[in-house]
């Protein structure tokens, strides 16, 4: 059996092209790029081609990149390093209730430090109101940390405008836009952030790489210390192969992006249109417009997401239940919850997340296969049968 | 690879396949009712009884594979069972019987568990009020 | 002209058999170790067989190691995380003046957020002293960090030995173990150690991936937070084919140390006396028998350490002068110093890392072009004139 | 790929590889000694000068590569202009002479200036001693 993969916001495959450009980097080009002999200052020099690639793509100088190890770090390095660098200035973090764990997690470790959290709420298609956002300042206030598109539900938020309310009243912006860069179009200086984050593995390129992109001349304090690298921004050897891979992914999207995101936007809307036709009692998740092209969120009513995903695999069909990281987790989804569903309703959502290889036949068949696992599942639900 | 380090059982995954005594009972003897919609678990499990006997173990479950798949071997288990026996049950022999359960959703046979104990409790409850034995 | 590679301490080509086991991850095994579905449980199982070989290269128990980007990462969430989880017992960290800048810096970060800390001397050959280590234990010391062998100089330190002090104190024990995993036979238990660093690209293993061992019981705070991976120590998508290539990496390790301590070990000394023999006025630095196998460090007066660098990777020889991290700064290296080397000395030293692929042939041939390069530079040296 | 990104521009290795006018000069009409060892980096400037004119210099350097061809450069620069002319020579024209050093490595260039002007200094004081000229 073909497996049908639309889970590519939870990670997406590498393009063969990315491969191709690393592989060099493992054997002959394996030099430190610290070393001054030549094999370290050839992988110096395909370190800063990588960064020239993938600054470009979110319209950023090369200088003002740090590669990490991931989205994840990318926003621990931002949080944290705003937080401690500016603590004479103020303890005051806000953010919104939909964010990554890698935030909401942060900003948690810094409660227990001292700092003070604003967690700011959303509306029913997960929109953070700009009025929350002025009004959640104080004058300890020293950052603002808003996604850029949600990877459960796939809502877009108001970046630039919040960018613009930071910008008025001096705060550092943040965007966690690991979902978005290579998706949809991203530029640091439209956006008005001070610090974006990015991850390789969500545009075709390799696990275990990302970025922060920090403005120049923001006050920001060390992550990972110990060494010379990225301009004493991050320390450790650099991951070569897959900063070059990233290079190389970051390039490819730029110019795939165009056609990707109109082919998806289709196939999305399909998938969207036919399940809420096909299968009764069920809800689009997300705001339905300012959306992710490749994301499709939905919840149905009187069964279990875990169920609903086991039942797909068997049948070939891998999608998620909104975010893997928390797919083993007991607790309902803390971003469907702010949407305002009710526990059974966020226990009971999927996600199907499209990308490069999905196709028209793909979609075909999950509209073929969910109806009938949800009909399985209701039939012995204790839930369907209280509602009747 | 997959069947080494998969999520489950192939016995697991069997059962959540091929759940045995999916639905109800028409008049029970006993009802369970455990578990809820904030942990994403609500298990339903309805007995028959007859001379100290279960006789008859239906379930209705709103949850993940694991919560399926040990309501589903519950149901098996109790079945010709007497009420002793049954409330012997633990949630590690239905973990066991099943071929063993990831620890994050161990907690899925301790509902199991509960359930018949609750459907039991219920039995017992009904018993008593027609003044019947019920120990 | 082949070049000739001796800075395995800086980084290590892949082992060809390390590639190959990665490849299929990038491809089809691409899934994302929290996914439910099967593309992501076959990743999870690989990282677990991975996790496993890589325990056993170190004599620990697989759950008790969490795998991160580096070895810069393991040694900053080490020593933070038993800081931070520790402060309401104390403030208080000892650690050498030889260690890595992972490890330095980290203390630094710490010291101005208000801990404590103890720089240990060492003697004329890089070792720590037991009663240096006794005198400095206050009721307030919350963690011991010392390197196992140094990166620069090659000793290896009493670890077992400060490990017994340690428990004795009832007081965490780390050590950076970077350099001797995979080179040395590495045991946590017979060392005594809570804590213990590696890094895969010292190792014929790929960049970008390290782990940290962590003894079952000890307390420590997250340092990536934000999601459920690595039992909720380590948050981020895992890099699947890093850490699998890690695994294989150990796995080798494992096969082959036992011959490669000899051989290199040969080759070493060889090394070792054919450039005190035929170049006056220099010495070996570090200790000449508690030495890394693959670790030659010499400071050759009058001269400075990167126009040697230089001179030599111009004929194709590839050395370092001493920590890969800090060959472009100013300043000499902390460690020669610490040895009780004058400025000139320090500055003047250079350091030959051999491996696997290292050959007699090389050495011979370092034996001739280094002598050459020396007295080139003597000759342009005002420091020789002042000397005579 | 090397050429791009390699440390150091093909001048500056070239000056390195083959540095000009090493060595001391019996009876310098001035010597400039810089740099110290904490930094790593240590130059003497030599002169011979005649009517006014800088008719030889030399240099012994320890230090790195950029160090080395500054000071070969500087000798190189220096030679035939006057006194004037040599103390215009700048460290940015020394480096840009050198098509460029790396940011680091930029202090080297100012120790090359600061090696020349001291030569300067010193030949002056001579002079002065010696009732010669010297603005
Ligand atoms: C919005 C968002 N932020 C952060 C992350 C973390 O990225 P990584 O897995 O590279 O650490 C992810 C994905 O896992 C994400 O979707
Ligand atoms: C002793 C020691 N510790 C830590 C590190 C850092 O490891 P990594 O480069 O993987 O971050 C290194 C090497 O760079 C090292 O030699």
């Amino acid at each position: 059996m073909k497996r049908i993969y639309l889970d590519y916001a939870a990670t997406t495959p590498i393009h063969s092209e990315v491969v191709k450009a690393m592989l060099p980097y493992f054997t002959e080009a394996f030099g430190n790029p610290s070393s001054i002999h030549s094999y370290g200052q050839e992988a110096k020099g395909s370190i800063e081609e990588a960064r020239v690639k993938v600054a470009d793509l979110i319209g950023a100088r090369s200088e003002e990149l740090v590669f990490t190890s991931g989205g994840t770090e990318a926003d621990n390095f931002a949080i944290k390093g705003i937080a401690f660098a500016n603590e004479s200035k103020g303890n005051h973090i806000i953010t919104s209730s939909v964010e990554h764990h890698a935030v909401i997690e942060t900003c948690q470790f810094l409660e227990r430090r001292g700092f003070r959290v604003t967690y700011l709420p959303v509306d029913e298609y997960g929109l953070v109101d700009l009025d929350d956002v002025k009004k959640a300042i104080t004058d300890k206030t020293t950052l603002i940390s808003v996604m850029h598109a949600s990877n459960e539900m796939g809502t877009i938020e108001p970046i630039a405008e919040i960018g613009r309310i930071a910008k008025e009243a001096e705060i550092y912006f943040h965007t966690d836009a690991v979902q978005t860069v290579g998706h949809i179009p991203v530029d640091v200086n439209k956006l008005g952030v001070d610090l974006l984050s990015m991850s390789a593995h969500k545009l075709y390129g390799p696990k275990g790489v990302g970025a922060l992109y920090i403005r120049k001349g923001t006050k920001l304090t060390p992550f990972i210390h110990g060494g010379e690298q990225e301009r004493r921004r991050r320390a450790s050897t650099e991951n070569v192969p897959g900063i070059v891979g990233f290079g190389k992914a970051a390039e490819l999207a730029q110019h795939e992006m165009g056609e990707e995101v109109k082919r998806l936007t289709y196939l999305r809307d399909q998938l969207i249109k036919g399940l809420l036709e096909r299968i009764d009692h069920t809800r689009l998740n997300g705001h339905p417009l300012k959306r992710l092209p490749n994301n499709i969120n939905i919840s149905a009513d009187f069964v279990e997401g875990e169920s609903m995903l086991l039942n797909l695999d068997l049948e070939g069909i891998c999608a998620s239940t909104g975010s893997a990281c928390s797919s083993s987790s007991l607790e309902a989804s803390h971003v469907l919850l702010a949407l305002g569903l009710s526990h059974e309703q966020a226990h009971g959502s999927l996600r199907f997340s499209l990308g490069k290889w999905t196709t028209e036949e793909e979609i075909e068949r999950v509209l073929d296969v969910l109806p009938r696992v949800v009909a399985k599942l209701r039939a012995m639900s204790p839930l369907l049968k209280s509602h009747r | 690879m997959r069947d080494v380090w998969s999520l489950y059982s192939d016995k697991v995954m069997e059962h959540f396949k091929n759940p045995r005594n999916v639905g109800e009972i028409e008049n029970p003897d006993g009802i369970g009712h455990v578990g809820n919609p904030v942990c994403g678990d609500i298990m339903e499990l309805y007995i028959k009884v007859n001379n100290n006997t279960i006789v008859d173990a239906r379930f209705k479950t709103f949850g993940c594979g694991a919560a399926i798949a040990t309501s589903s071997m519950v149901t098996e288990m109790v079945k010709g069972k007497s009420i002793e026996e049954a409330l012997e049950i633990s949630n590690r022999a239905v973990a066991e019987a099943l071929d063993g359960l990831p620890p994050i959703k161990m907690h899925c046979s301790v509902l199991a568990e509960e359930a018949l104990k609750s459907a039991i409790e219920d039995y017992c409850a009904k018993s008593k009020r027609r003044n019947n034995e019920c120990k």
